[in-house]
This record gives C-alpha cells, structure tokens and sequence, in this order.
C-alpha cells in the first residue's frame, strides 16, 4: 500500500562510494531477460548493465536466466525463473519486459526479502506492484526523436519505415517520438512539407521474432525496401532491420537504417546505419544495486532520461545516441543542431496541436504534454501509416 | 530351457542396446559444449526431485503430457498419427476460455466443470475435422493434423491480439490473468494443482480399461490393424476412427483446459507448449501400451523440467532434454525391429 | 507496375529454399521413400551450415557441411526404415523432432552472431534486360541454383533413363527388382541425394535469405514443403508453383497491416499452410468417384472441360510411396 | 539355350517347395510343365529366373553352373519370366516400360527402342502403341508387352507361368502363335499350366509336378494321354470326373433382387441389370478377369451403389444402405484375399468371434473362446482359439472365414474361395459351403477356374465385358459350351434367348 511516486524520481547524482571495506558478504543480483543476451539489442543492453555493475562495485556476483519467453522456453514461466535465481541466492531481481509485470508482481509477494526492479514496467504507477519493486525505464523518447530526425534528414524517396514490436503505450509513444523527431527534421531541413514524408509501421507483434507467432521482421523489413522504403527504423529488440538494410545496399539498392537499444548495434552493417538510439543501464543499475544492498528501497517508478551535458556519458547518461558511419557530416551537423536544442529546452517537440490517427487531439494547442500523457499514449499521431490499436 | 534364457537376455539386451545408444548421441552432443556430461545428466534425470516446487512443476507438466499420450494411445490403437494433437490441445484452451471469460462470477467449481466440458468438446470437434478430412477428402490424418495445428495457433493468436486481448496493450504474452478464485486450487508455494494430476490418472485408468476390456477397445483395434477386414466383419471402421479421434481429441482439449486453469491463468498463443508433440514421442515409445505410459510420461517431464537449470548452472542450452527423449524413442524403434 | 515485377522477383527469392528442398523430397517421394524428417533436417542443416561457414570463412563448406548433414539424417532414415523394416512415418516424425531439439542446442552459441553472407550476384548483361532481368538475372547464387533445380528434376524424372528407375521405384518396386535392379540400395541413393538437397535448403535460409542463426530459424518450412509436394501431385513444375505460391501469400499476409487495420495480421501468417492443405482437399474432393459420378450426369458440353481441369488438378501419389519393399 | 537343373531344392518353412529337382530343358521347343495346386510349378521357375535363389542343387545354363542373384542376373544370362500377373509398372507407357532399366546396350535411343519393339510385334503378330499407358491395356496385352520386353532384352529363354489364365481365347491364340515362331527361331520356352489341352495343343514335351518332385523322373515327351498326365498330377483319385447332382427345388423368396440396376467401376459399365438370386442355390460367375463379376458382388455386398436402380435383400429395399447394412441385412462377403481384406492378422480366432458380439459393453472372453473351440472342432482347423491368425496356413484361414460366418447368414458372396487351396482343403470348403446352401442360404461365387464353377454350381452365371448373363442351370451346360461363352461366342444370343 505505498503510495507511487507520480513525478519521475530524477536520478541522484552517483553517491560517493567510500571504497567499503571488503563487504561482509558477496551480493547477488539476479537477471531475467526475454530473449538472449547477445541479441545485438534491448537483452544485450541490459545485459551489459549488469556486467557494468559488476565492474564498478565490488563484492557483487551476477546470474541471469535469459530467453525466457514462450518460444524459446515454452515450459517456463517469469515466477518460476525468479524461483530459480533466488534459489540460487539473489537478493535482487531484475526483470526485462512489460509482459513481466504479472510474474514479477507474484514472485515478489512471494519473497518480501527480496528487491526487484521491473524495467520498463508500469505497475508501481498504477499501485498494483508489492512495496519491494521499483519500476525502471529510460526515455528513450528523446533517442527516437533522434534516429526519427536522422532518418528524415537521409531519405532520399520520403519513405521512412518503422519495423514494430507488439502494440502498447510504450511502443505507440515510442513511433510517435520518432515520428515527431522525422516530421520535424524534414520541414526543417529539408523544407519540404510534412505531406511529403511517408511514415509506416508494421507491428511483428512481439519484442522480437517468435517462429510461427510473430510476423517474420525479416520478410516485413524486405517488404519495406520493396516498397521502396529506405530508411527502415528499429523498434524490435534485434537486428533483422539493419541485416536486411545492409543486403539490399549490397545488392545495388540504398537503403539505410536506424537499429535500437544497444550501443553496438551498428556493428551488423556498418555501411547502412545512421546511427542508434541506446539505453545505457549500467549507472541506474549500480545506484539500485548499492541501494539495495544498503536497505534503503523504496517502491519508485523512474523515468530517467539522458545527461544533456553529453548524452554519451557511459557513467551518467541513461539514454544516448551513436552516429552511424552512413550519417553524412553535413546530416550529423544539423543533428547536432537538433540534438542542442533538444538539450537546452527551446525545442519540445510534444507540444500541441498534436492529432491522433482518429483525428483526436492528443496534446492541445499552445500545451505541452506531461509525463503521464505521453506514457499512456492512446494512438498513433496523424500521418503515421499503421494501427495504432491492437 | 536354454532357449528361453536366450531369449530372455536378447528380449533384456536390446532395450538395454537402445538405452545405451540414446545415451551415446546425447553424451556426444553434450561432450560438444565441453561441459561434463555427467553433471548435465544429473541435472536432466535428477534434477526435477531436488526441490518440492521442482517436483510440483514436474507434476503439472506430467499432467498435460499424460493426458495426451493417453489420447495418442487410443488413435494409435486405432491405426491413426494423430499429428494434429498440439491443435487439440489448442482449441481445447480456447474453448475451455469462454464460460471462464462470459461468467467469471459463477461458482468456480461450475465454471471448472464447464471449462472442462467446453474443452473436451472443443478438442474433439478439431480431431474431428481431420477426420472428415481424411475421410471425405482423402487428405491424409498427417497433413490434416499439421493443417489444423497451423489453424488453431492462428485462432489462439487472434484471440489473444484481437477480441480477449489486453485492455491497453496487444501482446503475444497472453490475455489477463484469471481472475484469482478461478484458478484450479494450488498447493500453497509450490505451483501445484492436485487435480490436475488426479485427472490425468484417471484418464489413463478409463482409456487403459477401455481399450482392453470393452467391446469398443476391440473393434478399434481391429481397425486399427485392417480396416477393411474390420469393416467386412460388422464394425463401422469409420465410426470407430472418428471416435478414436474425438476421444484423443478430448483428452487433448482437458489438457489444453488445464494449462489455462493451472498453469498460465490465462490463454497465451503457444498454450499447448509443444507438449502434444511430446506426448506423441511418449505414445511411440510405450508403444501405446498404457501401462507403460505412466512412467515414461513421468520420464520425460522430469527430463524437460531436470533441464531447465542446465543454462543457469552449465551455460548450455536446455534443448538437450528433447534430444534424449527423441533419441530415446528413434533406437527403442530399432531396437523392437530386431526383436520381431 | 515496376512494383508487380519487384514483387514478384521477391517471391521468386522468397521461395528458393523452399525450391530446393521441395525437390529433393520430390525425388525421395518419387523413389516410393517419404522423409517426414524435413523439417528438424533443415534445422540441423542450417544451423549447421551457418555454424561451419562462420568459423571457416567458407560459404561453399557452409553449404557443402549442411548438404552433409541433411544427407546423413534421411541415411538414418533410410538405415531405420529401408533396411530395418520400420515405418517411415514413425522414424521420420521422431527424427525431425530430434534434429530440431539438436539444432537449438548445438547451435546456442551461434544464435544472433553476425556471420558470412552469400553475396548479391546480378547477372552482367541480362540484369539490365527489362522486366526479365529484374524477375530473374538480380539475384544471388542459391537463388539462381533454385531456378535451375526445377527444370533440372524435371528432366531427370521425365527425360532420362534414371528418371524411368526413379519413377518406377516408387510405382512399382517388384518391377524394378524383377529387372534386375537393387531397389534398396537405389532408394537410399535417391533418399540421400533428397536429403542433401534438403540440407543445401537450409543452409539457403541461414548464409542467404533469412541470415545467421535463431531457435528454430526456419519456423515449419519442411513441414510446409511436404504438403507443398503433395499439392503439387509429385510433378516438379507443378510442385515449384506451389513453393512459389506459398512464398506469395506470405508476402501478401506480411502486407495485410495496412490494408486490414483492424485485423491482427500475424493470424494472417498461417493462413498459407492451412490454404494449401484446403485447396489439396478440395482437389481431391473434386476428383472423388461421387464427384466424377456427378460430372458424368452433367451435359456433354460441361463433361469434357470439368474433367480435363480435374484430370489436370488430381494429385496421384506413386502407387508404392512408403511402402516397403521386400525381395522375394 | 539349353537349361538344366540338377538337385535343386527350395524349402519355404516346413514345405519343401521343390525336393531334389533335377531336369532339364532343350533349345528350340515348347516345353510344358504341368501340376495340382503347390505342386512347385512357380518355385521351379522363380529359382530359374534368379527370382529367389536355392537352398541347395544347381542352375545350368549351356552346360555351365550358374549362381543368379537376382532377375538381373538371369536376364542377363538369357532368362526372362513372365509373371502371372505381368511385373510392368502400370503408370508407365509400353515404351517407358520398355526402356526402364533395360540392360546397358540393349536400346541406343528412344527411337531405336520404339522401332525395335515395332518390329518385333509385327513378327509376332502382337498389336501395339508403344505411347499407350500399360494400366488402360487389359491384362492380355500387357502380358504381350512383357514377353515382347524380355525377347528385345535379350532373353533366349522365355519362362511363362500360367499365362492363359486372365485373357480372352482371341489372345491366347494369338500368344501360341507367337510362341511357336519364338521356339521356332531357337530359343526355348517353358510353358507352365494345370490346363492339359493347352498343353497337349502346344508343347514338345511335358514335365510333371507333383509334391516338389518331378514325376516319373524326367521330361515326356508329348503327346501323352490325357489319363495318364492326370493320374501323375493328381495321383489315382484326382482323375475321376466330378459327378453332377440334381438339386431339388426350393419354392423360397429370392435372397436378392437387382431392379434396373446401373452402376459402373473404372471403364466397365453395368447397364440395367434386372435379376433375382434365390435361395438355396449355389451359383457360379464365370468370366474373364475384370468382366463385370467383382463389380456384381460390390453391388450385392453393398460395396458399392449403383448408379441407378435398386437391390433388394429379402425383400427389403437397401440400395445405398452401405456394406453394414447389408450385412445386417445377412449378406456374407468373402473376398479372394483372405489376409487382406477378410480378417485381421493379429487377431486370434477367439478375437474374431469377440468381434462379432454385438451386445454388451465389455467382452465376453469366456464365450469367445467357447466359440472358437467349437469353430476349430468342427471345422477341423489346426489352430488354438489364441492363435494369431496370420500364422494360420492357408486352408486354415478360409475355414476359419466360413466358421465366422452366423449361422443367420442368408446370402454368401465368395470371392474365388478356394484360391491358393490344395485339392483337400478345396473339396473340405465346398462340402461346408454346400451343407449352407441346403440350409437354405444363396452362394454366390467367382472364381477363374472353370472346373470349379463346372462342378459346384447350380446355376452359372456369365459375365462378357461388363454384360451379365442370365443364369443357366448347371444341366444345361457343358465345359466347352462354358469356354466359348466366357469369350463372347454365342453371349449375345444366350442373352436375347432369354429375354
Ligand atoms: N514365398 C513363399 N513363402 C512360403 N511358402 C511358399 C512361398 N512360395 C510358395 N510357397 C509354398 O510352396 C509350395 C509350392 O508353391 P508354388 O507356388 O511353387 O506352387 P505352384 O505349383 O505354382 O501352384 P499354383 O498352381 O497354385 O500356382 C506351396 O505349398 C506354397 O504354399
Ligand atoms: N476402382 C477402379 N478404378 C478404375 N478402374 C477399375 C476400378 N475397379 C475396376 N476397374 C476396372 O474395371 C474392370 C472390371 O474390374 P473388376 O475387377 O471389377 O472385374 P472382375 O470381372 O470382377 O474381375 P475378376 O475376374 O478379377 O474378379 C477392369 O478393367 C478394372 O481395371
Ligand atoms: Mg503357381
Ligand atoms: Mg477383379
């Protein structure tokens, strides 16, 4: 019955750690992802988190299950994954996805001694969540209005396609960032009118390609270029989109991307990428690590964005962008130009009018949207081609 | 005399030549990853008795698998490759979903009976379409099957993103939790819904008295081994096959019944888990002799449960559980062709 | 209109592992030997053929070691089936659900790894040809080895005098023996050289159309190629246009979003598998003996075209497919 | 080619097939080889042909010891076997069939081969479309294909077992002819037959079977007298005639009744087909193979409705009822193919008769083997009530089929019922199936062997190309009238006759 924290809990600058002498005992902390850790993607990022906290703390170990989802592991369950970790003596338990929720919610009732950080969910916000989880996520908004307007500012057909996960407010609010980032670019420097730019999303209904469940991004990022898109922005945790990029480029077309969530994700085609929009956990992770560890939880939905001193700070800066060796100078120019004004406020892209798909006003004139409106984003924006309900 | 002590040993030998076989390919793959094969095993073959909350997740899986290889006895009896069981289980889900979705607030044992009778009959109609399909468009149960398993994962994929979907979102991660007092009682910690095993057992009996003591059990297996000759002394062979085919249906729909019930709490899109298939491999390997399909189903749940702790504690992958039991059942295959 | 032809080069790349694979299991089929096992061999293969690429460097060992794999599989078959006298279908079933659990172990270091491609290979000269050159002469190696394969079976079964044995093994195996023929040693031969090419599929999908290595990476491609051979009746034109047809309607179900807002699309993707499985039902329902019984009573006019479409629809499976052969 | 054989034996289990054989075979003739039912007349030939190899003894082929290890081996050695039913491959044309697997050398191209094979049945006076699929020719034609293939492959000896039976009388003219000009050219030919006419009509010499052994040991050489081939086929008792019994009448309701009946398999059309089958008689089908009478029997089990019209049984209309209910209904079938189709292998006798209680949930296992107890006494079948049935030899088999016939059956439908069955087994069925028909039942039986249908029908019914007789009452007709009809002389005014 703790009462959640509405405003995002900004995040404490890193406390002095006064080298502690060896302590007591080794702490563990447990990992559950949904998919593998070397997927090049969202479980890779948070993977590394973890390795960064093992790094920079001492005296911690770290064990993780990954791949738990109902294709790779149909007899497994989020709770019975938690069970495993705790067994094997984790004090603190971080979960990966927003499918999570429920699992994470029953196994901390389960173990009150235990804390558990469920990332990117929600639950804490809404009061469902047991006092011993604390809710986790980026803003990753900023990095996607950052790829959208890199994106913008290469096309050469005025085609931008977003490859899609599964549909809820995280993923709607995360296509119209980039949606906003693009259309914004476009006018501005390209100054060509915002009717001009062609924006579709396909959903493959999940984080990532499940054989037979999902649709398969790799046919659906070959659709695009197809069609005649080229530039193919990621949403998905892994690398189909920058993989397809990258072959039609080898095979005489051009067509670039923009892939997602991890730093080193341009390293599956150097020669398509703009660049990546990433998470960088490892900083949030220490802090709740130490917390942890010190006793000091308290339930808190966090919402943390990017140090604007310098977005590619590995210590501080929870959200960053990579420039992709296929970013022009002249593009990275103007993306730094944007990526300024982001930085210093005079430019906030979710202000109104905003219009959903339905003609609906999201953010109305002359307002400039709160948090709790852009995280629970109900559509897609007009001029998105796509569904925006499930 | 000697004779029957040779005979005796080659009957020993040969299983015993199988067993050490599909511990030869398996050891083989596993020497591959450069863990020690030893450790694995124990793990895989012991590991699901290590903790009581192991043993109950062995215990819930034994069930649904049970509950199949049972049904696959029945269709095997009566001549049939009833691929199309992981469909069964599927439909049976989805039709054991709807009295707990329209009525969630009538009396939990109703609504489990009605869950239960829902999706025996929705497993069955599915096992039934094969065999019209078999029957009327000569489209063999093989291929029926594997049609109708594509189609029932299509339709569990648009109930779970389309009309039962999540309030705000459409994931492939399931529908809503049940409510609480619909999920079948469980042992407090431990994950496990007596009933669920009960049920299975008293399948096995029912099924195993059936086929050995009734009229019924006879006449499907007549069929099974020569329709025609079954047809031309008075049985209705296709009668016969398509009550197998219901039957197995059936059961496969209350195991589809129980993952939602007491096990996911919800409908998720791979509800049938590949268990249908496994049962199929526990059918095969008992031979569809029902006294053997108890422990092999036990077997083969404790493998797979046995080896989930295989990435946590070794790093490798828990497939290897799957290739046992699929090595397993390919030599005992061999090894029957050299007794006969 | 450029993108009808974009398009359909697409599919026509879309379904090459299909091709492949699909004719080799028409060969086997041909031979009288179904390989239920498809499905978990080109897993293997893949996995495989994308493991021995990665760590070699070679494309052509990649391909080389999955023609390996699948050749080796369907000779377990064979060995299972052929000479110790079990059923096909048993032996086949359990081995594609053990090569599949094989491959997801096996392969768990090489999930997700970057690894070679085979590399985009336009045709000089006929790639500038209009329409032709972007339908056929824009692609790579596997795909171009995909368009050959199916003239090529063709040829073999209906051209050569191999094509007679092959085609009489699975018709009439007594008569190939009787013509002094070791008909188990021939239907190994053409189940192993099915089961490279099969393997050679596999490895299509991981160093070519769907690159690198997932869990079950080629998500029911064998099993779909096993009803694509039925539906196409065991005739190697026919059966490539059914691979082709298949790999449309995936294009069309992947386009769906769009045009069907309201609709989840990923339903969508297996609506292929279950159209193919209903129109062979409706083939055969057409070419029943009540059907024919009702043509018959139809006027002249109408008899003629409706049994000729159905004569040229009807699927006959060689007359001994999966039965054994035992000498006298 | 000269070929011989010297103590060849070939055992099958406890037959032995062939004991001892030693004979021997001169170029340029006509050689018979006579013999009963099982009397080693295939075995010998198959172990020639490199079919099935010896246990022990040896081939000679010109003088020089051959070891065949297969057809291959002894075609290429000159040996070529027409099978019974010819081994072609029925999907293929006559000139695919031709080519598939041809020795190497034998045909340069398709053309040559098409050519060749012209020629050929030009000299032999056989017609043929080498473009004609072999499964739209009748069994006649392919056999022709198939001696014409081993002739062109090479074969200089050309080994037929039992050929005539199957095609019409045309077409066995046409085959003497054609295997005189063979023998004519110098090759040998080994005719097997139990039809001592076509033997004495064609042979040079003769080679009697008898239990495995050659009798007296040695070839004859023909003419023989007819008695004499008799007696050492069949000992001293096979020889004497079948003596014909009158039947008294039987005032009782016909069993079936065909109304304006159509109803069509394959090519073969059935064209209002009006008959009524009465009780109490035994009536034969004769015909050529595929003429019409497994369509009948389909028809009057239920197998298959016509497309027209009405069948009746006891007086009840059941037309499209399906086979259970005519089986209700009391119609019998017994198809030719015991194992097959007409009961289930690993099942027991006891099984069986499990499988026909009709009432109660569980089975009554004690009652069941009371049954077969009794079935195995008085049907005087070696076997336990829990043996598996496949193990059962052959007359062993078809007793125990007429032993699971209820006694409540009023129409029997038999499909060659004593096919494969030695004289004793055979004699054993008929006295059964003629105790049913005093019980008042209706027989109805085809078989290809015209002495059977001579001695045990009442009436015989023959089938012309899809034409159904009417029936002529066993008195009124001869073994030789029997033949011409069968191949269509005087079937028209039969048929008229009795409209
Ligand atoms: N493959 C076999 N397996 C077991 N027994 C066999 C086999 N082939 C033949 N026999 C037995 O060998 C004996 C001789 O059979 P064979 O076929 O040579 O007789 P046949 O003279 O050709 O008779 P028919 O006139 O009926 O054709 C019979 O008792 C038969 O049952
Ligand atoms: N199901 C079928 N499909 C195609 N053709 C058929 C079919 N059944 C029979 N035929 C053809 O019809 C003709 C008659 O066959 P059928 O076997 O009924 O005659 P039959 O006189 O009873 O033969 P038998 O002497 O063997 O008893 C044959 O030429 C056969 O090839
Ligand atoms: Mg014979
Ligand atoms: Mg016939």
């Amino acid at each position: 019955g703790t009462q959640p924290a509405a405003q995002p809990t900004a995040a404490p600058a890193a406390e002095p750690t006064t080298a502690p002498a060896a302590p007591a005992e080794e702490f563990t902390f447990g990992m559950v992802l949904v998919g593998p850790i070397n997927d090049g993607g969202w479980n890779q990022a948070h993977y590394e988190g973890a390795q960064y906290v093992v790094e920079h703390v001492p005296g911690v170990k770290f064990i993780y299950i990954d791949k738990v989802n109902p294709a790779d592991r149909p007899n497994v369950k989020v709770e019975q994954a938690i069970e495993e970790l705790i067994g094997q003596g984790a004090k603190l338990i971080i979960t990966n996805s927003a499918e999570f929720a429920d699992g994470t919610n029953i196994a901390a009732a389960a173990h009150p001694d235990v804390f558990f950080i469920h990332a990117s969910g929600d639950k804490v916000l809404t009061g469902e969540a047991p006092p011993n989880v604390r809710n986790l996520m980026g803003r990753m908004e900023y990095g996607k209005m950052i790829a959208g307007c890199a994106a913008a500012l290469t096309t050469e057909a005025g085609k931008l396609a977003y490859l899609g996960p599964l549909i809820d407010p995280e993923t709607r609010r995360l296509v119209n960032s980039t949606y906003l980032g693009a259309r914004y670019c476009w006018e501005t420097y390209r100054g060509r009118p915002a009717s001009e730019l062609a924006f579709k999303v396909t959903w493959i209904g999940f984080w990532f390609n499940i054989p037979g469940v999902t649709l398969d991004p790799t046919k659906v990022a070959n659709d695009f270029i197809n069609e005649g898109y080229d530039v193919i922005l990621s949403g998905i945790d892994t690398t189909e989109g920058i993989v397809e990029a990258n072959k039609a480029t080898q095979a005489g077309k051009r067509v670039f991307a923009v892939p997602y969530d991890f730093a080193g994700a341009c390293a599956q085609g150097e020669a398509v990428c703009l660049g990546v929009p990433y998470f960088n956990w490892g900083p949030d992770y220490k802090r709740l690590v130490e917390l942890a560890r010190a006793g000091k939880w308290e339930p808190a939905w966090e919402w943390t964005g990017p140090n604007w001193s310098n977005i590619n700070d590995p210590d501080t800066s929870m959200i960053g962008f990579v420039k992709g060796p296929a970013l022009s100078a002249e593009n990275a120019a103007k993306l730094d130009e944007f990526i300024a004004k982001l930085a210093d406020g005079s430019l906030n892209l979710f202000t109104g009018p905003l219009f959903y798909q339905d003609g609906t006003v999201f953010v109305p004139e002359g307002q400039v949207a709160d948090d709790k409106t852009i995280w629970y984003t109900q559509q897609l924006l007009a001029g998105i081609e796509g569904q925006s309900a499930p | 005399m000697r004779t029957d002590r040779l005979k005796l040993a080659a009957n020993l030998t040969r299983p015993l030549l199988a067993l050490v076989a599909a511990f030869a390919l398996t050891t083989l793959a596993l020497l591959s990853t450069g863990v020690s094969p030893l450790e694995a095993y124990r793990l895989v073959l012991f590991g699901a008795f290590s903790t009581p909350v192991r043993l109950s997740d062995m215990i819930m899986l034994a069930a649904p698998l049970l509950l199949c290889a049972v049904g696959l006895s029945i269709t095997f009896a009566g001549g049939l490759y009833n691929l199309g069981v992981e469909g069964q289980m599927i439909a049976g889900a989805i039709a054991a979903m709807v009295p707990l979705r329209l009525w969630p607030d009538w009396p939990p044992l109703l609504l489990w009976l009605l869950a239960g009778l829902s999706g025996a009959a929705g497993g069955a109609l599915w096992a039934l379409l094969i065999g019209a399909l078999r029957r009327y468009a000569n489209v063999s149960e093989i291929f029926a099957g594997l049609g109708m398993n594509f189609l029932a994962s299509g339709l569990a994929l648009y109930m779970v993103l389309g009309p039962w979907r999540r309030q705000t979102s459409a994931s492939l991660s399931g529908t809503d939790l049940l409510p609480r007092d619909l999920w079948l009682p469980t042992i407090d910690r431990l994950r496990l819904a007596p009933a669920a095993p009960v049920i299975a057992l008293l399948a096995l009996a029912i099924v195993w008295w059936a086929l050995t003591k009734t009229r019924w059990g006879l006449e499907v297996r007549a069929v099974g081994l020569n329709p025609a000759a079954a047809g031309r002394l008075g049985v209705a062979a296709f009668r016969r096959m398509a009550e197998t085919l219901a039957a197995c249906g059936a059961l496969a729909g209350i195991a589809g019944m129980l993952q939602v019930v007491a096990v996911h709490h919800a409908l998720i899109p791979n509800i049938s888990s590949g268990i249908g298939l496994l049962g199929l491999l526990v059918a095969l390997l008992a031979r569809a002799d029902p006294r053997w399909l108890l422990p092999i189903a036990v077997a083969f749940a404790s493998f797979t449960v046995g080896s989930i702790q295989l990435p946590l504690t070794l790093g490798i992958d828990s497939a290897i559980a799957g290739v046992l039991q699929g090595a397993l059942v390919l030599f005992a295959l061999v090894a029957r062709a050299r007794v006969r | 209109m450029d993108q009808l032809w974009i398009d359909l080069a697409a599919v026509l790349a879309a379904a090459s592992p299909l091709v492949i694979a699909a004719m080799g299991e028409t060969l086997s089929e041909r031979a009288g030997v179904i390989n239920l096992s498809l499905d978990g061999t080109m897993l293997l293969a893949a996995m495989t053929g994308f493991a021995v690429a990665l760590t070699t460097g070679n494309l052509l060992l990649g391909f080389a070691a999955a023609a390996l794999v699948g050749a080796a599989v369907a000779a377990v078959l064979g060995l299972f089936s052929l000479t110790l006298g079990q059923s096909q279908t048993a032996v086949g079933f359990v081995l594609a659900l053990l090569c599949t659990d094989l491959s997801s172990f096996l392969g768990a270091p090489f999930v997700r790894v970057p690894g070679p491609a085979v590399p985009f290979t336009p045709i000089p000269v006929l790639a500038d040809v209009p329409v032709v050159g972007t339908l056929f002469f824009r692609h790579d190696p596997v795909i171009y080895a995909s368009f050959l394969i199916i003239p090529a079976t063709a040829y073999l079964l209906y051209g050569t005098r191999l094509g007679l044995i092959v085609r009489a093994l699975g018709e009439r195996p007594a008569a190939v023996y009787a013509r002094g023929v070791d008909v188990t040693r021939w239907r190994y031969a053409l189940l192993i050289a099915g089961g490279a090419l099969v393997g050679i599929a596999g490895a299509a999908f991981s160093l070519d159309l769907k690159q690198g290595w997932s869990y079950r990476h080629t998500f029911g491609a064998g099993w779909i190629v096993l009803a694509i051979v039925i539906f196409g009746g065991w005739r190697p034109w026919r059966v490539a246009l059914g691979c082709y047809l298949f790999a449309a309607l995936e294009i069309v179900a992947t386009r769906s979003q769009s045009a069907l807002p309201n609709i989840p699309t990923q339903i969508v993707q297996v609506a292929p598998f279950v159209l193919m499985i209903f129109v062979l039902a409706l083939v055969n329902l057409a070419s029943s003996p009540a059907a024919m019984r009702r043509v018959a009573t139809l006027p002249q006019i109408w008899q003629r075209p409706l049994l000729g479409a159905i004569n040229r629809l009807r699927a006959t499976a060689p007359a001994a497919l999966g039965q054994p052969f035992e000498r006298p | 080619m000269h070929i011989a054989v010297e103590n060849l034996t070939k055992r099958f289990g406890p037959v032995c097939a062939n004991d001892r054989l030693t004979v021997s075979f001169a170029a340029g003739q006509i050689h018979g080889v006579l013999g009963e039912n099982g009397a080693g007349k295939s075995t010998l030939m198959k172990l020639l042909s490199g079919y099935i190899q010896p246990d022990e003894g040896r081939i000679v082929f010109n003088d020089a010891p051959r070891r065949l290890r297969g057809p291959g081996d002894a075609l290429a050695a000159g040996v070529g076997m027409v099978q019974q039913e010819p081994l072609d491959i029925p999907a293929f044309t006559v000139l695919e069939n031709l080519l598939c697997a041809a020795p190497p050398g034998v045909f340069r191209s398709r053309r040559a081969a098409q050519t060749a094979l012209l020629e050929l049945a030009g000299r032999l006076g056989f017609p043929v479309d080498p473009a004609a699929r072999l499964d739209q020719l009748t069994i006649g034609q392919r056999q022709q294909v198939e001696i014409m293939r081993l002739l062109l492959c090479g074969a200089q000896v050309l080994i037929l077992d039992e050929p005539t039976t199957g095609i019409t009388a045309a077409q066995a003219r046409a085959l003497f002819a054609a295997l005189r000009q063979i023998a004519a050219e110098g090759r040998t030919v080994l005719f097997v037959s139990h039809k001592l006419e076509e033997v004495a009509e064609l042979c040079h010499t003769v080679t009697v079977l008898r239990n495995g052994h050659v009798v007296p040991p040695g070839q004859l050489p023909m003419p023989q007298p007819q008695e004499y081939l008799l007696s050492l086929m069949f000992g001293e008792s096979g020889a004497a005639p079948p003596i014909y019994r009158p039947l008294p009448a039987i005032d009782a309701p016909p069993v079936w009744e065909l109304r304006h009946v159509t109803a069509r398999s394959g090519a073969l059309h059935l064209v209002d087909l009006n008959h009524r089958f009465a009780a109490g008689r035994i009536i034969g089908l004769a015909g050529l193979d595929g003429s019409g009478q497994q369509v009948l029997l389909r028809l009057l089990a239920g197998q298959q409705a016509p497309d027209h019209g009405q069948v009746l049984v006891n007086g009840r209309d059941l037309t499209g009822a399906g086979s259970i209910a005519f089986r209700q209904a009391g119609v019998e079938y017994l198809p030719a193919d015991r194992l097959h189709d007409g009961m289930i292998g690993a099942l027991s006798l006891a099984d069986h008769f499990a499988l026909l209680q009709r009432n109660g949930l569980l089975v009554d296992r004690r009652r069941a083997e009371e049954l077969a107890r009794q079935a195995i006494a008085e049907y005087q079948i070696k076997a336990t009530p829990v043996t598996p049935i496949a193990s059962l030899s052959g007359g062993n088999q078809q007793r125990a089929m007429l032993a699971l016939i209820p006694s409540t059956a009023r129409g029997i439908l038999a499909e060659q019922p004593t096919r494969g069955l030695d004289v004793a087994s055979a004699r054993a069925i008929w006295s059964r199936l003629q105790a049913r028909r005093d019980d008042g039942c209706c027989i109805i039986f085809s078989s290809p062997d015209l002495d059977e249908i001579m001695e045990y029908s009442d009436e015989v019914i023959v089938c012309f190309a899809g034409r159904i007789g009417p029936p002529i009452p066993r008195a009124l007709l001869s073994a030789s009238r029997l033949a011409e009809l069968i191949g269509g002389v005087g079937f028209d005014a039969l048929v008229d006759v009795v409209r």
